[in-house]
């Protein structure tokens, strides 16, 4: 091969891959087994949530933020929450603060383990992926009980939340929390101390606190090169104010400090859950929240499992938002990625993709419209069947 | 360091009973909160179209008969529905319920998602009209 | 032996017929075992007949650009090498339909064919993965060939025959060669977990990195057959290590027990162990692999002068 | 839609946490106008052409991360766009407004200073179409391929008729 066709020798990872659970484009140029260069195209998941806040009023707005992203879908709607209560100069009450951060770390807890399970089978580690979701399903118990929902808990309204937490759910919660903690000390032994998975964790992708700074990566992925950013810690919201967070943070800066930093921060989760369940404050889950909201603009900052994620909101006196914008902490990670992989042999890629914890679903919260010109039609089991056999005759 | 750190862990598993839940075969009990189909109650709707309005996915249509002998039929799209239970709580009323044991909702025919609830006599009379122009679709621009 | 004989060999037993159901048979163990290892149920035992039947009637699609001649032929060989490989090995703990003095070296280049032929099949698609698994096959088959040659060697020289049949005699009559040979024995199990491309040797074949490998572009009745090669030479390649190492296989309950001990063993490794890259896999076996075998062949040869 | 400027307070600068009054000295040099809608936050408006100095000054005296840059598009009537710099230090958020014509509005780059901006800058293009001048990346981020050209789907006036 001449030099230039092995500049061209470039493998594609997604849309459709299997290492890729949501589609995301990323091209790397390879050069025997090193990579060489790295690009990513977005944006397979685009659907006009922005834009789409601009055409509903502020609860029903809630809702589709919500489902911004699957797995930390109840920061979505409690940043929002917290932005639009702040606008309307309203304050939920504290038992619903609290339940707000309870969920929100049960659901920490639930993103953690299910990225340890990915992140395991990225390196071909398919006994640790399937024992940590086998033990992810416990707290996904435990978020359907008290909420009602797997994912997409819904829990949160405009001014308080839905859910209540009763004495049976502290029980519940309480073994839950315990049988995992026991369970995540497992898994932090096997992740620092499994001499096979180190050879694909040590050392793998470095990232030097200088670099973090400089590439403005957030969340666990900044603290495991040991720059401590956690809004949690650094501005803290709801509950926060009341159960200061002990932040968690390693030097190495590579992908073992990754895994080291989600489960620690863990044990982090476990405490604060505690700490919530025995101080919980009595009183009522609402307050009234009026349907339309002063003009004004803030800012509203939470820390997602995945780092901060950032809301802005600018209302305009009526009940729907003029507009809000949101930038998912994957975005700024992803970048990182691409600054990482250069150097790397093409069988880490799929491990540093991993490493950031991406959500494509996220990232790509804008605009997706149905193709120009095409119109919906709703398909009968029997038409679809008649297609596929007309497609491939 | 250790070559292999999960060894127990697996060996024990040999002999322990699988972690699988075999599903259709065997069910397990819904959480006494799980929100699955919405159930409407007649009595005490004022019509305030509340759970409507904040409806974010658009699954609900109040059609109104007689707005003073409180006639009302809820016309409920369950396909649509995300199960945020919002209307729940947006009811003033308590009329609205999420029951928590009809969740295996999949079926193969559209006309199994569209529920209407009220009285035998209305549901008919909104029925036999000829269709009106559906709930707009959410918007997407 | 007759012509009847001949074809019965060939076609039912130990070729043909049986060895297909027996290498499902013992590739749903494995899948099996790797599942009850993790926790979970696994697939019920007709899966890897249901997975072939599918395959098999499936349409197969021949990608633009390929040699359409080579991509649907290759897989044939494949299993035709690994097929032809049954002939010489005691299998079932019965007599080889076939022997001969020097059938050793013969099995052991039947087996490589079906890497042979995957690697050549990725290379002759265009597909990126499929090269870059081929690429990858074609490294391992060169790493892990001259460890797992030594490591059935060893068997053979104390044996001083280049005979399966007598090597496996010599085994059941002498002390377990595991004992004697431990290196010998972990690098012809563990060089056999290459030649399969089981995890953690599975990187040729990685699913979150390239897919499936040089087998990408396969649908339907070659990825059956490929399938099949696997099943039939995870079977041979359990029969040589049992025959030389557990102290041979005389009679079915012998086989079978030592075999799916053998594979218990396997399938422990597969399911604990997370994938080596493919410069640790080729680094592991020409630092570590090769070389301990080559100094256990030595110790072998000078023990053999010695006495 | 409502053009209405938010409910701002304008605070003495002595009220402000030292956080901020080291960020209100770093651009007061080049803003038109600083005010203080939250006890955390500092908005200041400036200059489209002061924006890289400001950055720059940010960058060097090590001030935050810049979390995202976000668009607003104030209306047709005002026919305007703002961006908007957010900076966070801790619980303080800096907000550096730069406000561009609706129609063929350019911003630099602050990419020099900050490489990870990139990002948000291509969505401000593709999104606004604002000209964002020597950013090392210009081209789509989220929006399809076959998207018409000249159509920016988080203008106010955008409608699906500019689609076919």
């Amino acid at each position: 091969m001449t030099s230039n066709q092995l500049e061209n020798f470039r493998i594609p990872i997604g849309p459709q891959h299997p290492a890729l659970k949501e589609p995301g484009h990323f091209e790397f140029a390879v050069d025997g087994e090193t990579v060489t260069d790295a690009s990513v195209r977005l944006g397979y998941v685009h659907r006009g949530i922005e834009k789409g806040t601009e055409g509903r009023n502020y609860v029903q707005s809630m809702y589709l933020l919500e489902r911004v992203c699957g797995i930390c879908s109840h920061v979505h709607a409690t940043a929002f929450a917290l932005g639009v209560e702040r606008l309307a100069k309203v304050e939920a009450p504290p038992r619903a603060q609290a339940i707000r951060v309870l969920v929100g770390e049960l659901e920490r807890i639930h993103s953690h383990m299910l990225w340890l399970g990915v992140a395991a089978h990225e390196a071909g580690f398919d006994l640790l992926f399937m024992y940590s979701w086998r033990d992810r399903e416990t707290v996904m118990n435990l978020l359907e009980n008290i909420t009602g929902n797997r994912v997409n808990y819904s829990a949160n309204l405009l001014g308080g939340v839905k859910c209540d937490i009763t004495d049976q759910h502290e029980q519940e919660i309480r073994t839950g929390i315990d049988f995992l903690e026991e369970r995540t000390a497992y898994y932090l032994d096997v992740v620092s101390n499994d001499a096979m998975f180190l050879r694909r964790t040590r050392g793998i992708g470095v990232m030097s606190p200088e670099a973090a700074e400089q590439l403005g990566v957030v969340g666990p992925t900044a603290r495991a090169s040991g720059v401590a950013r956690d809004v949690r810690v650094d501005a803290p919201y709801a509950a926060y104010v009341d159960h200061p967070v002990n932040i968690v943070t390693e030097t190495a800066g590579d992908l073992e400090a990754r895994f080291k930093v989600r489960i620690k921060e863990l044990f982090e989760s476990y405490r604060l859950i505690r700490a919530i369940l025995d101080n919980m404050p009595e009183g009522d889950l609402t307050t009234r929240m009026p349907r339309r909201v002063k003009p004004g603009e803030t800012i509203s900052r939470v820390e997602a499992p995945r780092g901060e994620l950032f809301y802005y909101i600018k209302s305009n006196g009526t009940d729907t938002a003029d507009r809000v914008k949101v930038r998912t902490p994957t975005l700024p990670n992803m970048g990182s990625v691409l600054a990482l992989a250069v150097g790397h042999q093409f069988a880490d890629m799929p491990m540093l993709l991993a490493g950031i914890d991406p959500c494509f679903s996220c990232n790509d919260r804008m605009v997706s419209i149905n193709a120009p010109g095409g119109d919906t039609q709703q398909w009968t089991w029997e038409q679809l069947r008649q297609y596929g056999i007309e497609y491939y005759r | 360091m250790k070559l292999s750190t999960m060894w127990k862990e697996a060996l024990g598993s040999l002999v322990q009973r699988p972690a699988t839940e075999k599903y259709p075969f065997v069910r397990q009990e819904a959480p006494e909160h799980l929100r699955s189909k919405l159930h409407w109650d007649l009595e005490g709707c004022t019509g305030c179209s509340l759970c409507a309005k904040d409806c974010p996915a658009n699954a609900i249509e109040i059609i109104t008969i007689d707005k003073k002998a409180k006639r009302f039929v809820f016309h409920y799209y369950v396909d649509r529905c995300t199960f945020c239970g919002q209307c729940v709580a947006s009811c003033n009323k308590d009329c609205i319920e999420l029951v928590n044991n009809e969740w295996e909702l999949a079926a193969l025919d559209k006309d199994n998602f569209e529920l209407y609830y009220g009285n035998d006599a209305d549901v008919d009379s909104v029925l036999a009209e000829p269709a009106e122009a559906d709930v707009e679709e959410p918007i997407t621009a | 032996m007759n012509t009847f004989e001949a074809l019965i060999a060939l076609l039912i037993f130990p070729g043909g017929i049986f060895i297909l159901f027996m290498g499902m048979a013992y590739e749903w163990a494995d899948r099996k075992l790797v599942a009850r290892f993790q926790n979970r149920v696994g697939p019920r035992w007709f899966q890897p007949l249901a997975d072939n039947i599918k395959l098999l009637a499936k349409e197969e699609v021949v990608p633009a650009g390929v040699n359409a001649v080579l991509f649907t032929v290759l897989p044939v060989i494949a299993l035709a090498g690994a097929m032809t490989a049954v002939l010489y090995v005691p299998m079932m703990g019965l007599e080889p339909a076939h022997s001969f003095s020097g059938d050793l070296i013969v099995t052991i280049y039947m087996l490589s064919l079906l890497t042979l032929c995957m690697g050549l099949a990725g290379a002759n698609t265009l597909d990126r993965f499929s090269l870059m698994g081929a690429t990858r096959t074609l490294t391992q088959l060169f790493s892990y060939e001259a460890p797992f040659l030594l490591a059935l060697l060893g068997p053979a020289l104390v044996a001083e025959t280049w005979e399966i049949k007598a090597i496996s005699h010599y085994a059941a009559n002498h002390t377990w060669l595991l004992l004697t040979q431990p290196i010998g024995f972990l690098v012809a199990l563990i060089g056999l977990m290459g030649k399969l491309e089981l995890p953690p040797f599975d990187a040729p074949e990685a699913e979150t990195e390239i897919v499936a490998g040089a087998m990408t572009e396969y649908s339907g009745r070659g990825l059956a057959l490929f399938h099949l090669g696997k099943g039939v030479e995870l079977v041979v390649g359990l029969t040589l290590v049992a025959g030389f190492y557990l102290g041979g296989i005389a009679n079915p309950l012998l086989f079978f027990g030592k075999t799916l001990l053998l594979l218990v063993g396997l399938a422990g490794v597969q399911a604990l162990l997370t994938r080596l890259r493919i410069d640790q896999t080729v680094g592991l076996w020409w630092r570590y692999g090769a070389l301990l075998v080559l100094v256990q062949f030595l110790v072998l040869i000078l023990w053999q002068g010695v006495m | 839609m409502s053009t209405s400027t938010p409910e701002q307070v304008t605070t003495p600068t002595s009220e402000l946490n030292p956080n901020l009054q080291t960020a209100a000295d770093l651009v007061t040099n080049h803003a038109a106008e600083t005010t203080t809608p939250e006890p955390n936050r500092l908005d200041a408006v400036i200059d489209a052409a002061a924006l890289v100095d400001v950055v720059q000054a940010l960058v060097d005296a090590r001030w935050g991360y810049l979390s995202t840059i976000t668009g607003v598009d104030l209306g047709v009537e005002a026919d305007q766009l703002e961006m908007l710099y957010h900076f966070c230090e801790g619980a303080d958020i800096l907000t550096l407004r730069v406000r561009v014509p609706r129609c063929g509005g350019v911003v630099p780059s602050v990419c020099g200073a900050i490489p990870s901006a990139s990002m948000y800058e291509r969505e401000l293009i593709e999104m606004f179409g604002i000209t964002v001048t020597d950013t090392p990346n210009a081209e789509r981020l989220f929006l399809p391929e076959d998207w018409p050209d000249g159509v920016y789907p988080l203008l106010k006036d955008f409608s699906m008729d500019q689609l076919s």
